[in-house]
């Protein structure tokens, strides 16, 4: 009743494929009978920074509808103007993503071989790191200015927003710090693998909108 | 034979200041109080000058096991008790002053008792001293709450635990001199004192007397607590044996 | 500069300490099986709690022997307390909710056979993955921890309604530091999910094997990308929100609780915080949670079903696009707890839409399933007996749902026995019943060995049956008023109910009691039960492809190919009446997709 | 064992009716206006539950009972109509059905939610906290005092925090622990809490509402029938909750001006 077409192809090992520990999906069917779906999926990295950009979204949506409610609901909302270092930490913040996107071209290129030779690739990586530390450290020195100013976490519900969010916030840049240093450590022993790097800039980038987001949000509301 | 003499009057005085040794140590494990001179008493009535003001009565209806406790007698406030001739209950004294030494550090061993009854407090006040134990038991078929709310800066710590009809008494004790309002949530009306205060203490009857017992000699301000009307105080001087008087008279508001 | 463009070594090793083999392990199938372990000891405890509260409600007086040792102010003389009641209550429904039928269904299955069933080695992130777990059991034992500080757990109920979770201890014995842990432990748990959903969504998006196109995925693994895609929208909402009330907490923050409230004679020092805030922040995510609950057992029963009825459903993609339609409605419907909450009345009718039009595509699922019964060929067994009965529970919860998304009937039902026992029945008892199929199905690849089959039909009748006499009278007593939350029945028109109560507190402790059979028969065949075949079922999905247990990579080396659909039952092949996924073998009638 | 589990689930799909044919246990009668729309559309919504309840585990059981069985060498058939028919008939039957449940449960929701007070509506206060109701009548001049959170003092029973030295309002305000109100007399409920998330909950009256701290909420009803009924707490609200309740007594508008007197003189 049944015939046997051909012997299964067996694959040796999924992670031939060089940057991509995609799965074996990525590799084209050998045989034309069967009904495969020829669909080129990314490797999981790049699909997880999806996610967990997807899920601080959320996370910052479910302040911002709580921001909203808290503000409609009650009269005792004090707006306060914000510390003017924040419109510095913003500016360190974007030059933080341009660095990193030539950070991650010439890597990208050097990776490819095309500019072998040329000047250490991992420097702009540095000078966003040292960026990132720069805008972690102007939001603490905002915080202080708050501090200083009286506008403590309880003071009132427009302070608490600002700490909730900036603290939240710079927390997460952090952990992008600490994705930069894994980057930085593993192109050092030269392991890195490019959908690596790809997912951390996004990150990186997706924290720089989400901070300009947050100071507009803070900016109109507050 | 002197010098036998001598030798018996050293055994002799050696075996009397064994003796004393003996009765020296069980003097002070026994706490022997002939030692100290014979206490005294402060003994007095506390009234209240001028019309009682009108007691409210309660209405128990959110749980009618109350209601019928109370079908023949009818549950009114007790922030202000006054028996007859104008004396006042409830009311507690202690000395606020002049104490020293064992009788300020002095723990009665006696164990006082609150009772929840009828959904009221039994009695309304109960005074205790500093660490003294003392219990809250239920007598109702329905459950209460103790929810003493004590000032958290005193050192004493707030509690809230229930007590459902048959439960066991809770034995506790408080840290420091205060007087701690106690409610039952369950029963919103149910309000009562935990009077902590440190030495002797002693508590009005409804007829406003009061006597303060096992008080040492000396000179006292005694102080006199009631729950709506607060402190009055009055010096006083106790000879041994002897029972001082201090009277106190609140004036209605 | 080093060489960067070699290719990094995906592959690790299998580890040969205890340590990195069993507890820290980076091995998806021994972090599902510790999530299967955290869930079963979490569900032995949530039980115990029922019992407990069972017979305090049916006889109230009765002292429970040695209860007082658990406390001694919750349970003086073994007698529990109205607080210390609705301590166990509270934490018999976090404890359940989140460690039993979020984890076990969910976590553990999923990390089990999620990777299996796709064709690929491990999870991408197999940390990740590990800390998951871990910090799914720290959130556990931070719950736990919370029946040993001095006033005991939180007695807030799983829903920790604001302003009661953010007062702190003055409304109440456990509301100082039992809600802290409560909090906290729940904002790990969710955490711990996210991680997991890391975990689940590329794995299932981008480590499909050869030839594993979307809709050749089994309905299990489609059911657990579904509730990671719903629980990466709904843990992101409710871990904030759990911050926020720390902070209303502990701070002296105002988000949730409004100025001028006076708990026991005392003004509380907060202001102009919203309590409606928390409710929409918690059931933005308390919906979804429902249906992550339920849609992996929706997959684990089709995916059980449709190998013992020897035929595929009669549409794969069409239950597909229902569970996708309940996790996106399920988004939708969230305010129909709220209807009397004092939210807006136009929004209620808002809510009240979407509620029942999300009875459409669980109609759908279930007529699916029923009628994929007709003329098949089934094959009655422990697990195809739960799954069926996972059929029958979830139909019952189900219809009283139709009452409970209006909000007029809503009036007379919100807050009664009749919402409880909805719950329990769609989403307790029906998500239980998926994972005793699951268990009797998947324990010989599981574990290697096969359960026993008479002890599973016995705990089968028992739990059936008992389930029935414990949840049917819950919405008897929900119709005539009977309030929830209730420690004691002290009024008068609860009183007469009280026999009702007893004959479900008779039937729970029957039904808890049948539970020591699974019990036995799990612990028996993980260490002494008949080896089993690879391929015991005569299953067709790629975790039948591979040994039993699967290796450490779970191929051997070699990754299968995917030829056929899923479910090639009924066929004509040289093993039977079947053809496996990853079998090259041509059949002459494959069943399409219509 | 299949055909026994068929029986099963036929035997508790009827066991499990049976009980609501026979209103065994039922809500207690309605004494209020609005509540006879809510009644019917609650039988309307048990009827088209309960059948779609009894065909599903029925259809359940005759299937399993016609094709547990081993059937060697037979071929699987499939229902005729296959998932397309299935998909339509859903979206047909429990389409319309749950479309009329939702226009008519709207309609019903509607009528009792969304239309205003009647200008004659007696206005009575209620304050929910923990564990009690009280209520507050606004005597003759029909003003409520203020209410000052810091002068809420249960122990003097100044349940609301009304300035009773300074405020002229607060001189006739009159507070009850049981709910009194005349009956065929439209009463506008203002619902206050004093603590927590409470629930006013009468069942023969059908009205259900939460307590939101910090914001108030009204609602308003009428009752047909004197009698005596029992308002309950349905939000938890702490360690009480079980016990939080209060009294509506339903009496003639003779018996209720009575009563009103004498509870204004035990003020």
């Amino acid at each position: 009743m049944a015939t046997t077409i051909h012997e299964p192809p067996q694959i040796d090992h999924p992670h031939t494929d060089d940057f991509s520990n995609g799965g074996g999906r990525n590799l084209i069917p050998a045989d034309g009978d069967l009904r495969l779906t020829i669909d080129h999926s990314p490797p999981p990295t790049s699909s997880a920074i999806w996610v967990v950009v997807f899920a601080v979204s959320m996370m910052f949506a479910a302040f911002t509808s709580a921001l909203f409610v808290r503000k409609g609901s009650s009269l005792d909302w004090q707006s306060f103007s914000l510390p003017s270092i924040l419109y510095f930490t913003t500016l360190v913040l974007i030059a933080s993503s341009v660095t990193l996107e030539i950070a991650r071209r010439r890597i990208t290129a050097f990776m490819r071989g095309f500019q072998t030779g040329v000047e250490n690739p991992a420097r702009w990586l540095y000078v966003t790191l040292f960026l990132g530390l720069v805008f972690v450290a102007g939001q603490y020195v905002a915080w202080l200015q708050l501090r200083a100013e009286g506008l403590y976490l309880a003071t009132n519900p427009s302070s608490s927003f600002f700490y909730l969010l900036t603290v939240t916030h710079a927390l997460h840049v952090l952990g992008g710090l600490g994705g930069i240093i894994y980057i930085l450590s593993k192109l050092h022993r030269g392991i890195l693998r490019r959908n690596q790097l790809v997912a951390s800039a996004r990150y990186w980038h997706f924290m720089d909108v989400l901070w300009i987001y947050l100071l507009l949000l803070l900016l109109m509301k507050l | 034979m002197k010098r036998q003499d001598n030798s018996k009057l050293a055994a002799v005085s050696v075996c009397l200041l064994l003796c004393l040794v003996v009765a020296g140590l069980s003097l002070s494990l026994t706490n022997w109080e002939v030692s100290a001179a014979p206490e005294g008493k402060i003994t007095g009535t506390v009234k209240l000058d001028g019309t009682a003001p009108h007691m409210k009565g309660i209405d128990m209806s959110k749980d009618p096991w109350c209601v019928k406790q109370h079908a023949n007698d009818p549950a009114h406030l007790e922030l202000v008790v006054v028996g007859k001739d104008n004396g006042l209950g409830n009311v507690v004294l202690y000395i606020s002053e002049g104490l020293s030494g064992d009788a300020l550090n002095a723990k009665p061993t006696a164990v006082p008792v609150f009772d929840q009854k009828n959904c009221l407090y039994t009695p309304h006040v109960l005074a205790m001293d500093v660490g003294q134990e003392f219990k809250v038991e239920t007598s109702d078929q329905t459950a209460h709450n103790i929810h003493p709310e004590p000032n958290p800066l005193t050192g004493n710590i707030p509690w809230n635990q229930s007590q459902p009809p048959g439960a066991p008494p809770v034995t506790k004790s408080w840290k420091a001199v205060e007087m701690i309002h106690v409610k039952c949530n369950i029963h919103p009306w149910m309000s009562g004192y935990f009077a902590v205060v440190k030495g002797p203490y002693a508590i009005t009857g409804e007829d406003g007397s009061y006597t303060i017992e096992n008080v040492p000699p000396g000179s006292y301000t005694v102080t006199a607590w009631q729950e709506t009307y607060g402190n009055q105080t009055a010096k006083v001087t106790v000879a041994g044996g002897q029972s001082a008087k201090a009277d106190f008279t609140f004036k209605a508001k | 500069m080093h060489d960067m463009s070699a290719p990094a070594v995906h592959h690790h090793a299998p580890p040969t300490s205890f340590i990195r083999k069993h507890v820290f392990s980076l091995d998806h199938k021994v972090i599902g099986k510790q999530y299967y372990d955290m869930a079963l000891v979490a569900a032995i405890i949530g039980m115990i709690l029922s019992w407990i509260m069972r017979i305090h409600l049916a006889w109230t007086n009765a002292a429970i022997p040695g209860l007082q040792l658990l406390s001694k102010t919750g349970a003086p003389g073994g007698v529990l307390t109205p607080e210390y009641y609705l301590q166990l209550m509270t934490m018999h429904g976090t404890i359940m909710v989140f460690f039993v039928l979020t984890t076990a269904p969910f976590a553990a299955f999923g990390n089990f056979f999620l990777p299996i069933q796709v064709g690929a080695e491990d999870m991408p992130f197999p940390h990740f993955n590990m800390m998951s777990f871990w910090v799914t059991f720290t959130g556990f034992i931070v719950l736990l921890a919370s029946f040993f500080v001095s006033d005991g757990p939180t007695l807030g109920g799983w829903t920790q309604y604001a302003p009661l979770n953010a007062v702190g201890a003055i409304a109440g014995p456990g509301q100082g530091m039992g809600v802290i842990l409560w909090m906290a432990s729940i904002a790990l748990f969710c955490v711990g999910q996210l991680l997991g959903s890391l975990n689940f969504i590329p794995t299932t998006l981008d480590l499909r094997t050869k030839g594993m196109s979307l809709m050749r995925l089994p309905l299990t693994t489609w059911a657990w990308f579904i509730t990671s895609c719903m629980g990466l929208t709904a843990f992101a909402v409710l871990m904030p929100a759990c911050i926020l009330a720390i902070l209303d907490h502990v701070a002296g923050t105002s988000f949730f609780v409004p100025s001028n409230l006076v708990i026991s004679d005392q003004l509380q020092q907060h202001s102009g915080g919203s309590t409606l805030l928390w409710q929409h922040l918690f059931w933005f995510f308390g919906h979804p949670e429902v249906y992550i609950a339920i849609i992996p057992g929706i997959g684990i029963v089709s995916h059980i079903l449709i190998t013992n009825m020897r035929r595929p459903l009669l549409s794969h993609r069409v239950i597909i696009y229902s569970m996708g339609a309940l996790a996106v409605l399920s988004y939708m419907v969230y305010g129909h707890h709220m209807f009397v909450s004092g939210m807006n009345p136009y929004s209620a009718l808002a809510f009240s839409f979407p509620t029942l039009i999300i009875t459409i595509p669980a109609t759908i699922i279930v007529l699916i399933q029923i009628f994929s019964l007709y003329g098949s060929k089934l094959r009655i067994n422990s697990a195809s007996l739960f799954a069926l009965g996972f059929i029958s529970m979830f139909v019952s919860g189900g219809v009283s749902g139709f009452f409970l998304a209006q909000p007029s009937i809503d009036i007379m039902l919100h807050a009664t026995y009749f919402v409880v026992g909805h719950f329990h029945m769609v989403m307790a008892v029906a998500a239980m019943f998926g994972i005793f199929a699951g268990t009797y199905f998947w324990a010989p690849k599981m574990f290697g060995r096969m359960m026993n089959e008479t002890l599973g039909k016995i705990h089968f009748w028992l739990s059936f049956v008992g389930a029935y006499c414990i949840f049917m009278p819950f919405h008897y007593l929900g119709i005539v008023g009977n309030v929830r939350r209730y420690s004691v029945f002290v009024d008068d028109y609860l009183q007469p109910l009280l026999p009702v109560h007893k004959f479900i507190t008779v039937a729970a402790l029957l039904t808890g009691a049948a539970q020591a059979i699974f019990l036995y028969n799990l612990i028996h065949t993980r260490f002494w039960g008949k080896p089993a075949s690879d391929n015991p079922w005569e299953g067709t999905s790629l975790e039948w492809s591979t040994t039993t247990p699967p290796p450490f990579d779970n191929w051997g080396g070699k990754l299968p190919v995917v030829y056929h659909d899923p479910y090639q039952y009924g066929v004509e092949s040289s093993v039977g009446d079947y053809v496996m996924q990853a079998s090259p073998e041509q059949v002459k009638t494959e069943n399409d997709e219509q | 064992m299949a055909k026994l589990f068929a029986v099963t689930i036929i035997v508790i799909a009827i066991a499990s009716a049976i009980p609501i044919i026979m209103h065994t246990w039922s809500a207690p009668e309605d004494i209020s206006i609005h509540g006879p729309i809510i009644d019917d559309q609650m039988s309307e919504t048990m009827a088209e539950a309960g059948i779609a309840f009894l065909a599903a585990q029925f259809v359940l059981a005759i299937f399993i009972w016609m094709f547990a069985k081993p059937n060697p060498g037979g071929k699987i058939k499939k229902f005729p109509g296959g998932a397309t028919g299935l998909v339509i008939g859903a979206f047909l039957i429990v389409g319309i059905e749950v479309l009329a449940l939702g226009v008519f449960g709207a309609k019903v929701w509607a009528d009792v939610y969304l239309s205003p007070p009647g200008a004659n509506a007696m206005p009575v206060q209620v304050q929910a906290g923990q564990f009690a109701f009280y209520f507050r009548y606004p005597g003759p001049d029909g003003k409520f005092a203020a209410i000052h959170p810091n002068l809420i003092d249960e122990s003097t029973e100044n349940f609301f925090g009304i300035d009773t030295t300074n405020d002229p309002d607060a001189k006739d305000d009159i507070v009850t622990a049981e709910f009194a109100i005349p009956v065929n007399k439209e009463i506008h409920l203002l619902m206050h809490s004093k603590d927590l998330g409470h629930s006013f909950y009468v069942r023969e009256l059908r009205v259900h509402q939460d307590f939101v701290p910090g914001l108030d909420v009204s609602l308003h009803f009428t009752a047909t029938k004197i009698g005596k009924y029992e308002i309950v707490c349905t939000q938890l609200c702490g360690l009480g909750h079980y016990n939080m309740k209060a009294y509506l007594e339903v009496m003639s508008q003779d018996d209720f001006d009575k009563w009103l007197k004498q509870q204004a003189a035990a003020q």
